[in-house]
């Protein structure tokens, strides 16, 4: 499984702050499971996710705490946080 | 370099004691250079008008934002000579007036200081994962990453 | 601006109470940033290896010394919107670790804070008039100027 | 009168920390009494203070507490102040 994290206002948009997914539903959409693969499978599964996820080019991504681009290929196990720029200090 | 102190708190911080911890550390050092926000009272950005905020709620993630601070003060020990370091940034719900972070810098020169502790603040606010709700007039709002930051960021490369 | 405070003075000064201070004036300002200057154990420079110190005193111009502080504060007011300047300089005998000067800057936003501090104190190195004297283990010395704090306080104009 | 001051490094090679000259003493060498004027007249009492006041092209003066350069013409009853490059901080 693939633990999905949300967080600050894209959590609040989604309305969900975790999630789990199978490493088998991103291979049922392309054998390269990146971080744009989980994008468009989580982007299927509500129209609005889709228009959230989609809507914003500025959202940032880390693997197991880590940031990466969305070309980043996920493994089975990883923990995958996506969440807006940051506004902290 | 085992005495930097890197600390994500709910509570807040007393500058003296890290002042003072700065200080009981500082070896070879002669300069020491603190940097403290402030919850502020107002909004206000480009777009609109000064707006008061009666507080801020401040979310991070757990385990990720502390990582990605020492890997902050490993940058900045990369490139200046430190004798000691530390971060305090607090979390949760703050009052206006509020102390949120702390960045104290000892080194040999002042120099190394003032840039060093810049660095990790302008890196602090484009890289480590805390985001700023404020609680305005007109209701809960997310605070937007600002262009100026980035920059000010981007300005410490190449 | 009225309340910044300007002070030369023999006895020690406490880090705590001038925070507090900036932090009480701070209006507006959500960044504080405070340079300490401690005196170090030893003499270097380019040409001599570390030598122990085991003191300094510190000689002054009373009257232009004072006048001098306040035409540097004066400036960075010109260059950088701050809601409070607070600087403490010592002077007379002063033992290794002791505290020799504080810079203490609240602005709006940090960069002011950094770049105002870090100007007045290399304005303070070079404009200054103040005269250190080492007590090493030689026997005593009047320090140099440095070259290095000549092109800092350079860096600024133009 | 002029009162002049010395300090630091500069006081201590002289021997001296302060002394009073008189205006008709620098109009003697010549009508216009810039400090270059009173550092000729000063090196003139004394072989040796010629020798300090003359080898060290760093030194600073202050007239009525004001830095100055060496050509600023000098008035009765200023405070003239001479020395070396300072070291605070």
């Amino acid at each position: 499984m693939i633990k999905v994290l949300f967080f600050a206002s894209l959590r609040d948009k989604l309305g969900v702050s975790e999630l789990a997914v199978s490493i088998d539903q991103l291979t049922a959409i392309s054998h390269e499971t990146s971080v744009e693969v989980l994008v468009k499978h989580l982007s299927s599964q509500n129209a609005q996710w889709g228009d959230i996820l989609n809507s914003d080019a500025s959202l940032l991504i880390a693997i197991n705490q880590t940031m990466v681009e969305s070309n980043t290929v996920i493994h089975d196990g990883d923990e995958v946080a996506l969440f807006p720029p940051v506004t902290g200090g | 370099m085992s005495d930097d102190i890197i600390v994500v708190q709910e509570e807040d911080f007393s500058h003296t004691q890290l002042y003072d911890q700065l200080r009981s550390y500082s070896g070879q050092g002669g300069a020491i250079v603190t940097f403290t926000g402030l919850v502020r009272d107002f909004h206000s950005d480009e777009n609109v008008d000064r707006e008061t905020v009666s507080g801020i709620f401040l979310e991070y993630y757990p385990g990720m934002t502390e990582s990605s601070l020492k890997s902050i003060v490993a940058l900045a020990r990369e490139r200046w000579s430190l004798c000691a370091v530390s971060v305090v940034h607090r979390v949760g719900e703050l009052q206006p007036k509020d102390q949120i972070v702390f960045v104290g810098v000892c080194s040999e020169h002042r120099q190394a200081a003032f840039e060093a502790s810049h660095f990790i603040m302008d890196y602090l606010k484009t890289q480590a994962p805390f985001w700023k709700k404020e609680r305005r007039a007109s209701g809960d709002c997310w605070v937007d990453a600002k262009t100026s930051d980035t920059l000010a960021a981007q300005r410490w490369k190449g």
